[in-house]
């Protein structure tokens, strides 16, 4: 089956181009554009881990390692397209639209959190494994019978090809012929677990024929193949051709979340050879300096442009306003219901120290 | 949206489900029927009787065999500006989608404060009683109304039947509507053609007396009624309360009963702990403390598995149980 | 992928073998068993159709035209083996040695129905569809823990395959190479939905590509193919290669239950044109005929020892105990909990029309 | 099997778990345990910490990312001789088991007659206060209690935990074992090494006191204690009854602490409504009604899904809450 999918790449470590035919479509504009995203999403997550660190945010889930599939993924899509992220999309999500503010808050325990932009199509992250593909395959559904062009795309792990919702979803999009690309981060770890306790296949593309929809293999730290098969899959899904598999084969340097600790499964060596070998950013830059278009002064401002971004969003973020605790009750139905109200009131009193608050 | 009351017919409750759903799917363009089985077949019971033919496939369709999924698909097309109604082939079928359900329909709108809600209704027959085999008889409305954000509901009548599923229906948020099958066609009654509403929330007097307080729902109504009439031969008048709506309980209906009669049984088929039962006794408790002359009774469903069908009627409560207990609690 | 996955047919529909280098395991010995395993489960069928038509048994889920299916595959299990079956799959279970009395029961509300002989390992009934599934694997592992060489095998139909538990089912087999099969009854149906709105894919088989496990389409009116073909998917995992996935191929004539009516949603002339072309027993005596060993006498002799035998379980059946409803309560845990004694003793008394039954 | 309880030593609630684990695992065959991430990674509470070291891959593994799966694959494993211990990694994400567990894992007994039983331990940390993202705080033992042919525990401490726990691997039945995360570090205490059982089903009683009953459990009772040391100081006196078994409750604990103060506050941190505090307060109706001398007070979480860990302080009951409950049953 490592036959059948192959891994698609479309430039090597080194950044050379491997698949000719395609060289015109990898312009500067958009080497760069890429590029400058994924500097902008890993210098958020490196800020994520150590406001964790330093308590300032809850758990955090770094995606280190994954931005070409975020990126390269993300801005495939259009303006109306639906984005179905996990807990470790972030980075796909801002770089589709969120804003940090509400990504910070987010891990901040904060509902904010799981609010996008007024006309953003993003859903809150996935905590649930799996649960969010049959969500995605109704949106996408959904479009359809309006009769949009719009697709959706939703965001998994190697791990969550295990759950049932993974089959119920690429089931029922497969049968409804829904808009909706399956994109699977296969970094191959579920937390502690590596994919060959998950699963006996080698490959997660080949799940795709228990479908019969496409079934893609790429290289998730070429940011090319993922932008292109990303755009590839999209395309046939407006076009009513249905959904599409993605895998795209990556790895994560660094905890599952802050609340883990590596080294306890895996020799972390690994990682660190990852990074000088793999890394997508590195491949990226080393293709723009082949073709000659690496600039280093615009690289910096890129990089100072993302530091100052994110810094202006985390004071924003540790500037917000207090929660409301009265939003516990507030948004549960559209109408709170009596037993709402009455606790709320009950709440609030004890809140305001008011010695009554019990006595109904 | 106007209410064209004007005509009425005989329905079973069943048929009220139909033109419940047929009244919605003619109005809104919105509103989606799915489920296993509810196209060409109609539904295993018949609830969705050629609505197929009326709407077409793109309006009332059969889904994979795939509650997790069809559900989970729901919430997404809720999200995304479709009213799904969906059919759960019965209630003890819904287990696997109880993860969707727990974790996202009742709590999107939550999660997201607002941004994101889930105008979804949930259809299942429930209960025990019509020979059905195993698993097929549950009545686990409990594992719901402990589920905040979801509201649940239970006619017992045509014609709350059909009024309620289409307050369900614009309801903005998920409901979960349990229809008692074992009354799915044991009685027929006058239904308004056209759209009416019966408000959720709102249980409903179903009897005027000053004894004791008797509260049900769904398929025990009946049940109960027999007992009350028993009753109401021996003198004994009962005051009593078809709920209607499981969460939110109608409150102001029950204290007010209560603190007339002092004296309560309620009578549920789902079993004793963890019933929604004991929300009707918590409720009491908490506003008619001093009124209670009695212990309440509580006649439901035993701590077992519902049976195999050979033992259902020794299973669900009887009215000759539920006699038992209106006597226990006027001699107490 | 029907190309990568033909149906696999031994005996045509004429009863002339297509596989002949198989023709000598095709012996008399084995088709006259298959033929009268056969002859006895359709009378069994039969008889549960016009016991429930009489009121004599409640709603009955018939399998005729699946009798190669069940026959084929329950004959190819050891003594010890497990067998797991769904609603439909009485055929297999009294094959494999359940008592026609309990099956009866079963369908007649009875718990007695659940239990199997002692000593074989038959599970009750799986009503919520694929839930089996994951309890042949546990059952299977826990063979291959203790050592042995026994096998679990489990019935589903083409409907099973949407639920999140067929897939987790399959993966987890594939993960612990659990000594399973999976014996698939393609009878195009789940009560009306047609295969092509269950599913995208043509064939099942091909699911087993999404675990890397052998996948196997065999023409399931076909005894020999089924036999055959368990028996080797059989071995396999008892060598501990791990399971496979068997789709049989099949149709059933009559309702999916006796509360069911295909007319609502098939045209049932096809059932009717089915039975005389791809009759699973028509088409074995074709064999037995064209080998010269059909015997007139002896299929009679075996018909009537069926009815016979059925007869004397629906007597059995009818004279059985009444049960007693203190039943309900006597088997939920091993020792009853305070509330199910009280609620029991209420009960009894109440039974027993003691007024006193409910002062406590 | 003897009880070999010579020494002793400090642990905290998890390593009493894992204690009670390294004890049957041990001590018996058949034990297994399995779940995500328990095996080198030794869960991502430590809760298995080093088990799979001492009793290699195949007693100690994990598991595909496949709840109903593994939950499913236990019953099999437990039907066949297999005393499977599993671990859900958090409460909130046993749901998509939820379907295996009511229909299979808690009936195989009923619906055989006996003739197969599910002997299996199923571990679930559960609850809010340790800032953990969404859907990682729930507390759902109501909608498990509520299930005929389970049985649910809940320790408090450490000496509990291991003790139940190992009860629970004994027990013939399917037993939920609730684990309170936000207590799993935060204290230590006594604990035998070797085996010893505290049996399913018996309260424990706190502290002994006259004016008002509290009744508790898991992570309730530091909250509870706290409040009631307080009131301590104010010259009111509680009996505290810490449940420890879910299901089926100690009744006979709460009547004879109920009837000596008539007066009682049911401390949970589960929603309200269709909490197990109701199944407490039918068990107060029907045992102790005449000894009553005030509503019952429930301190419960609210009818809201367990919010964002930046409310989950707001939204646990907190030991004001709790005073302010036991000030009003004696006020009353
Ligand atoms: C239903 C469910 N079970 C368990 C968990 C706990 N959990 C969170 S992340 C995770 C591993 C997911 O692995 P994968 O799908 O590969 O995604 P990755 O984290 O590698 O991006 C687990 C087990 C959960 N969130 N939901
Ligand atoms: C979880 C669940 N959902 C729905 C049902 C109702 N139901 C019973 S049989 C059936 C169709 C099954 O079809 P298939 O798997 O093809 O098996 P067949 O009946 O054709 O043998 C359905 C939907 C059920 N038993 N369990
Ligand atoms: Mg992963
Ligand atoms: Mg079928």
């Amino acid at each position: 089956m490592e036959k059948q999918f192959p891994i698609q790449t479309w430039l090597d470590g080194n950044g050379n181009i491997t698949a000719d035919d395609y060289e015109n479509s990898l312009t500067e504009e958009l080497a760069k554009r890429f590029y400058r995203h994924m500097v902008r999403i890993r210098t958020f997550d490196q800020k994520g881990i150590s406001l964790q660190r330093q308590g300032r945010i809850g758990t955090y889930a770094p995606f280190e390692g994954q931005e070409a599939c975020q990126v390269g993924s993300a801005l495939a899509l259009e303006e109306n397209d639906w984005m179905f992220p996990s807990y470790r999309d972030h980075g796909a999500t801002m770089t589709f639209g969120h804003t940090l503010l509400n990504i910070l808050l987010f891990w901040n325990g904060r509902n904010e959190g799981c609010v996008p932009p007024k006309g953003k199509n993003i859903f809150p992250p996935g905590i649930p494994i799996a649960t969010q593909l049959p969500h995605a395959v109704g949106a996408a559904f959904a479009e359809k019978k309006k009769g949009t062009k719009n697709a959706a795309i939703v965001y998994f792990g190697d791990g969550a090809t295990s759950e049932g919702d993974f089959h119920e979803g690429l089931n029922m999009a497969s049968v409804f012929d829904a808009p909706v690309v399956f994109f699977n981060q296969n970094n191959h770890y579920a937390i502690s677990v590596p994919m060959d306790k998950q699963m006996k296949t080698k490959t997660i593309a080949q799940k795709a024929l228990a479908y019969d929809i496409p079934g893609v293999r790429i290289d998730g730290n070429d940011v090319f193949a993922v932008y292109f098969e990303t755009l590839k899959a999209l395309e046939k899904a407006r076009n009513g051709e249905g959904p599409t598999l993605i895998e795209a084969v990556t790895w994560r340097y660094g905890a599952h979340t802050t609340a883990d600790d590596p080294a306890k499964y895996r020799n972390q060596e690994e990682s660190e050879i990852r990074r000088t070998q793999t890394d997508p950013l590195t491949r990226l830059e080393r293709f723009l300096k082949n073709k000659g278009w690496f600039n280093e002064t615009e690289a910096v401002n890129w990089q100072e442009e993302a530091s100052k971004e994110v810094d202006a969003a985390v004071e924003e973020m540790e500037q917000f306003p207090a929660a409301d605790p009265a939003d516990i009750f507030n948004y549960v139905f559209a109408e709170p219901t009596w037993i709402l109200h009455a606790q709320k009131e009950q709440f609030l009193q004890v809140k305001k120290g008011d010695p009554s608050w019990n006595q109904q | 949206m106007e209410s064209t009351v004007a005509n009425k017919q005989k329905l079973t409750i069943v048929q009220a489900v139909t033109d419940g759903m047929r009244t919605k799917l003619t109005e809104d363009e919105r509103v989606l029927v799915f489920g296993e089985d509810v196209g060409k077949n109609g539904g295993v019971f018949r609830a969705t009787d050629k609505l197929q033919e009326e709407f077409g496939e793109a309006r009332v369709m059969d889904t994979p065999l795939s509650e997790a999924g069809f559900v989970g698909a729901a919430i997404g097309m809720a999200v995304n500006g479709l009213i799904p109604v969906v059919e759960i082939q019965f209630l003890g079928f819904i287990y696997p989608a109880y993860e969707q359900i727990m974790t996202h329909a009742s709590r999107l709108r939550a999660r997201t404060m607002g941004h994101y809600t889930v105008p979804l209704v949930i259809r299942a027959p429930y209960g025990a009683g019509v020979r059905a085999p195993e698993i097929h008889s549950d009545s686990t409305e409990a594992i719901f109304t402990h589920m905040p954000g979801l509201k649940v509901v239970c006619p017992s009548s045509p014609y709350d039947a059909k009024g309620l599923l289409i307050a369900a229906i614009e309801d903005p948020d998920p409901v979960l509507f349990l229809e008692p099958m074992k009354c799915y066609r044991s009685s027929r009654e006058e239904v308004p053609t056209g759209k009416y509403v019966v408000p959720i929330g709102e249980a409903n007097k179903l009897q005027d007396g000053e004894d004791v307080t008797v509260i049900c729902w769904g398929a025990m109504v009946p049940v109960a009624m027999k007992a009350v009439k028993e009753m109401d031969k021996k003198g004994v008048s009962c005051d009593v309360i078809d709920l209607r709506t499981l969460y939110p309980i109608d409150k102001d209906a029950i204290a007010e009963s209560v603190q007339k009669t002092g004296r309560t049984v309620i009578v549920h088929e789902a079993h004793g702990t963890g019933g929604v039962g004991n929300d009707v006794l918590a409720i009491i408790n908490d506003t008619s403390f001093l009124y209670q002359k009695a212990p309440v009774e509580r006649v439901t469903g035993f701590d077992a598995p519902v049976p195999f069908f050979g033992f259902e009627d020794d299973y669900l409560p009887t009215a000759e149980r539920v006699m038992h207990a209106i006597e226990k609690v006027i001699k107490f």
